[in-house]
């Protein structure tokens, strides 16, 4: 009934709990309708009272058989589709996916191209987060913090908009580089959009940072060690929160980011608590990469010269990038024509989603919805 | 002072509610015993608490129908029927809802009954002829007056006996940690 | 002979009006209907307000506008609604109880408005008054819990369930605290020249009004705590945030009313709400001096009385003002025309209700319900700001708030207050032995 | 590391590189070996994704493939595998405990299974679908329409 495996000794999901005295176990239906699971998530939790004994992950509504799609599309024509995986940070899928099919061609983005990608990218990651952010304090009974984040993060969607005419399934980059130049006014508009959110970024952890309720509400609850982060595939915020200094950009640079100055903010517990830190700290550092890139911002061309009919060379690349959830990997195997053969999409939401059941273990009801809120999962990404 | 001002609004139709809570009282006792559901017999219980508090109303005894109401109504049969929905009710639902010990219910109910009858027929002479009449405004000076000086020796014995159930409680519950 | 008997019925209408108490009191039955009917009507109206306070303060809280299409600024809103919720379809679930699925909302609101039947509006403004009028309100309002357990049992669903289990659990808790609040605030009241306390909601103001202080500021700071117990058990007993888990939203959807529909659940609506008003009247009871206006001894004299009893006419004019001035900025188009008239309009009546306040007579008896609710609408305007800041608490952790923390200080603070009001005879007996 | 394999298992392993990336082929019978190793010895304590691909025309149908990551080195690798239709793969789920879903997925999208895994099940479509979608001979329009019409009463979901 448990996704679970018995034979990591640390990590001991096989033996069920039994409920206190023999007393009946609840079986109670999470979704895949529900207020809380961010989507069509379904959990079957089993209780004793309102403490979790065990549950179980259904997945699966929002399947759309992307990569089946993938392999009938043309590489350009594929670009659209990824955007609708986590949607809320399509500009991240983008970036992962142009550039694995750029080292399958042997090309490079131009400097320009890289610059104003890293700053959409980020903007993107300020975004999700916003928008993690709105909605996790409103699982957990906070209503205001969303509609202060919609307020701000609306002015990073007028941003995309204004630069590719849409908000939310952008299609920002293309194959090679970008199909826009920026719009007159992009480099000053994002600068005041970094002035007016930085204020913001206090003024929420001003409603939730020190709030007794909000510490008690996710101080130890949801606890998942670093070992244990691992050993389940666990990457992103959740990961750092638990003391892995480990990200992408630093780790393996991609698009430039080598270029810029920008810490990794880890913290040791690996709670709820502290993977809401790590995520406004990390918000703090996207403002302070986008502002580096929007001051360095080199001129020149935008696209790369590219094929206007792509046909890499049959080989296959594993690229990965740091999206605002995790580790977002492509897998793209090429046999030289149009179409890739195969492409495989790791999405982070998907394997952080594994260690819902162990870090919900012996919590209550009310914890199950705070660690959803943390995994930050989108359905998108998980069902693909 | 609304206080001071003594009490004049005269009983209405006495005998008349006096009759119609005993009813209540009587068909919500029947009812207790004889629904299969524990949650309808539950409620049943509740009706006939609250029918008792509107009666010690009627005898001027109005801080002992609000505790009663506070304490049985309220808090008692609160968790009466937090302890009836925790179990499966389905289950309990389906048997049988009179024991093997109606017998012995039969001679209790019978001797009862008996008491009533003889106190009804010999022990008139016991009651008052009239009802004491009562301010109903010292009602709970009175009350206070009474635990407090009186009877003090009696009320600690069963507060202790009181703090003696809550820490068995606790330690009991406590033995699962 | 008729004449005669209009006669005896004027005059014993009349008989009232310069009574110096509560209809209940001086046995006057059609006052008695008057006032409950007056009590009913004015307590649904304030629910109707409140709905839609709620959302136009909540709104604002959080950046945005709320209601704003039916009628000028959505006054019409909270009448919509209800017109929406009475055609709603009234869906009983086929596995429900079905009789209990039934009485469980009456239950709820009878208990609810039942308690008002002491809340003391103003010395003679009380429908009666009880000589154990606070055991009664807490007696009376602890009944509801059995209306919230009967809607979840008997929907027969998981969700409901455990919202009415937990909320039952938690009533009964903070139940325990709130009644050592109350306790302390009742010793209070015996610190008189006959040693008498008294459990009458009138009483306890007038025990106020004789000793000269509110008792929120007596004994310092212990009338705080008590009331600080008071104020945080109450909004636990109302099920609101930041202790809302009956009905938590994201956790059991929509708590022990999910399965309810239409008419029934605007019954818990209202329910919830006139609870609100309950309490918050018991805590301004207690510990604001109930209708009694500010600095009564202080500021004391005929010109202060006469300033202060100026206030809710002008508190009226000055919204009937506001809506003018609205009316007077909305944009001059034809599409909002209705809409700037209607504003006018309910301008227009504001003022009206604010000249009758201002006439003497008028003013004198209708002061103190205008400080006994102005009182209850600052707590009404907490319970909307709790719930637009705060995290919603969870439920080991509300129960540890309640028995680990609030009943002992609760506790404390009785033993305390009880020593401080024997403290002369205390020293005496030191002193002089 | 590559060469130090190449030794032992000589004709077993065939270790590639393309675009700077390292992979090697790794005969179907010592992969629960090399796995291990890679887990214990190489330390690549994190498994970043298992996939597969699908070749009809190839005697030895299905590539399996492992992504591996080591934090103490910061490198990448990725193990390759070629299997007959219908032959399985031991399970990596004892080595990361990261590979239950993952390789639930690729037994929901090729048919692939995995031996020893604790609950070898379908995990994004529903129990009972017939066919793996992934496969090159699965139309990208093709549905299990009974399926659809018992569970879902329609007559096609397209």
């Amino acid at each position: 009934m448990i996704d679970s495996n018995s034979s990591l000794s640390h990590l001991d999901l096989e033996t069920p709990e039994k409920p206190f005295l023999d007393a009946n176990e609840l079986v109670i239906n999470m979704g895949p309708q529900h207020p809380a699971t961010h989507g069509v998530l379904r959990v079957i939790l089993r209780l004793d009272g309102e403490k979790v004994l065990g549950l179980e992950c259904v997945i699966g509504y929002l399947h759309r058989g992307v990569e089946k799609i993938g392999e009938h599309r043309t590489y350009t024509m594929f670009n659209p589709y990824v955007d609708r995986m986590d949607y809320v940070a399509a500009v991240s899928n983008g970036l992962g996916y142009c550039e694995t099919v750029e080292k399958l061609l042997h090309v490079e983005a131009p400097p320009r191209a890289q610059y104003v990608r890293v700053i959409l990218t980020e903007l993107n990651r300020l975004a999700s987060h916003q928008l993690w952010l709105g909605t996790h304090a409103l699982d957990i009974g906070a209503i205001t913090p969303l509609f202060y984040t919609f307020r701000d993060r609306e002015e990073i969607l007028k941003i995309y908009e204004k630069y590719c005419g849409a908000r939310l399934t952008t299609h920002a980059f293309r194959i090679g580089g970008l199909q826009y130049e920026t719009y007159n006014g992009f480099e000053r508009e994002v600068k005041n959009f970094l002035s007016f959110f930085r204020p913001k970024i206090d003024e929420y952890e001003e409603l939730l940072t020190t709030n007794r309720i909000w510490v008690e509400r996710t101080k130890n609850v949801g606890i998942i060690s670093a070992k244990d982060c691992i050993a389940l595939g666990v990457t992103g915020p959740v990961l750092r929160a638990s003391g892995v200094k480990w990200d992408l950009r630093k780790a393996q640079p991609y698009a430039n980011y080598k270029n810029f100055d920008f810490d990794i903010p880890t913290c040791q517990n690996g709670d709820t608590y502290d993977r809401y830190l790590v995520r406004m700290a990390e918000m703090r550092q996207s403002v302070r990469i986008i502002e580096q890139a929007v001051e360095g911002l080199p001129e020149g061309p935008v696209m790369a010269k590219v094929p206007k009919v792509m046909k890499p060379p049959a080989g296959e690349i594993y690229h990965s990038i740091e999206a605002p959830k995790g580790e977002l990997g492509y897998f793209i195997v090429s046999d030289g024509s149009t179409q890739p053969y195969r492409v495989r999409v790791r999405p982070p939401s998907f394997v952080n989603l594994q260690a819902l059941d162990l870090m919900c273990r012996g919590q209550l009801v009310a914890d199950v919805i705070a660690v959803i809120g943390t995994l930050d999962i989108v359905l998108g990404e998980v069902d693909r | 002072m609304a206080v001071d001002t003594a009490f004049n609004m005269a009983p209405v139709a006495t005998p008349f509610f006096f009759y119609m809570l005993s009813g209540i009282m009587l068909i919500g006792g029947i009812l207790v015993i004889t629904r299969k559901n524990p949650v309808h017999s539950a409620l049943a219980l509740i009706t006939v608490l609250l029918a008792q508090a509107a009666i010690y109303l009627m005898l001027y005894a109005p801080f002992v129908a609000g505790v009663q109401i506070i304490l049985y109504a309220g808090g008692i049969m609160v968790l009466f029927l937090f302890v009836i929905m925790l179990v499966n009710i389905d289950r309990a639902a389906k048997e049988r809802t009179f024991n093997s010990q109606w017998l012995v219910g039969i001679v209790a109910a019978t001797a009862l009954g008996g008491l009533f009858v003889a106190v009804y027929t010999k022990g008139n002479n016991i009651f008052p002829e009239h009802a004491l009449s009562v301010i109903e405004n010292d009602n709970t000076q009175k009350v206070a007056t009474m635990l407090y000086g009186q009877y003090m020796f009696a009320f600690e014995i069963a507060s202790l006996l009181l703090l003696v159930a809550i820490i068995g409680a606790v330690v009991m519950a406590k033995k699962r940690i | 002979m008729g004449h005669d008997l209009m006669g005896q019925l004027v005059q014993y209408i009349q008989s009232y009006l310069s009574s110096d108490q509560t209809p209940g009191a001086a046995g006057n039955m059609f006052w008695v209907l008057v006032y409950i009917l007056a009590v009913f009507v004015g307590l649904s109206i304030a629910v109707i307000a409140m709905n839609w306070l709620e959302r136009k303060i909540l709104a604002h809280m959080q950046v945005r506008l709320g209601p704003m299409r039916v009628g000028p600024h959505g006054l019409l809103q909270p009448i919509a609604d209800a017109i929406k919720l009475l055609l709603k379809e009234d869906i009983i679930p086929a596995e429900a109880d079905v009789a209990i699925f039934w009485v469980a909302p009456f239950m709820v609101v009878l208990a609810a408005f039942t308690v008002f039947i002491v809340v003391p509006f103003g010395p003679t403004h009380a429908v009666t008054d009880m000589n154990i009028g606070i055991l009664f309100m807490l007696g009376v309002s602890s009944l509801s819990v059995l209306g919230i357990v009967m809607a979840g049992w008997a929907s027969n669903s998981h969700y409901p369930l455990i919202g009415a289990l937990r909320s039952s659990a938690q009533m009964v808790s903070y139940e325990v605290a709130m009644g050592l609040a109350v306790v302390s605030a009742i010793v209070m009241t015996s610190l008189n020249a006959s040693g008498t306390g008294t459990l009458s909601m009138i009483g306890i103001v007038q025990a106020q009004q004789e000793q000269g202080v509110w008792f929120i500021f007596k004994f310092f700071p212990l009338g705080l705590i008590a009331f600080f117990i008071f104020a945080v058990a109450m909004v636990a007993e109302t099920n609101r945030a930041p202790f809302d888990l009956a009905e938590a939203e994201s956790e059991l959807t929509a708590g022990f009313h999910t399965e309810y529909s239409g008419f029934r659940w605007s019954l818990f609506f209202l329910a919830e709400y006139s609870a609100m008003i309950a309490v918050s009247s018991i805590a301004v009871t207690l510990w604001l001096g109930g209708w009694l206006r500010p600095f009564p001894n202080l500021l004391s004299g005929s010109t202060w009385d006469l300033i202060f009893s100026l206030f809710p006419g002008v508190t009226f004019l000055f919204l009937a003002a506001m809506c003018f001035f609205n009316a007077v900025r909305m944009p001059k188009h034809p599409f909002f025309r209705i809409q700037t008239i209607g504003l006018a309009g309910f301008g227009v009546v504001l003022g009206l209700i604010g000249l009758v306040m201002l006439v003497p007579a008028v003013r004198i008896r209708v002061q103190d319900i205008f400080w006994f609710a102005a009182k209850v609408a600052t707590f009404m305007y907490l319970y909307i700001w709790y719930r637009g800041t705060f995290p919603r608490y969870r439920f080991d952790q509300l129960m540890q708030m309640g028995w680990k923390v609030l009943l002992p200080m609760g506790l404390g603070v009785l033993i305390l207050t009880a020593t401080a009001g024997l403290w002369p005879s205390i020293q005496h007996s030191i002193w002089h032995p | 590391m590559i060469a130090k394999f190449k030794s032992t298992y000589g004709s077993g392993i065939e270790p590639l590189t393309y675009a700077g990336q390292n992979y090697m082929v790794v005969d179907r019978s010592l992969i629960p070996e090399i796995l291990q190793i890679l887990r214990n010895e190489e330390q690549f304590d994190y498994c970043v994704d298992i996939t597969a691909a699908h070749y009809p025309k190839r005697e030895k149908q299905f590539d399996v493939i492992w992504v591996l990551y080591s934090f103490s080195r910061n490198e990448r690798i990725r193990v390759k595998t070629q299997i007959l239709d219908g032959e399985s793969v031991p399970s990596s789920v004892p080595i990361w405990a990261a590979a239950n879903w993952l390789e639930r997925e690729v037994f929901d999208m090729f048919g692939i299974k995995f031996d020893g895994h604790p609950d070898m099940k379908r995990i994004l479509l529903p129990e009972g679908w017939k066919g793996y979608p992934l496969r090159k001979d699965y139309g990208i329009l093709q549905q299990d329409n009974e399926w659809v019409q018992i569970n879902l009463g329609i007559e096609s979901g397209q």
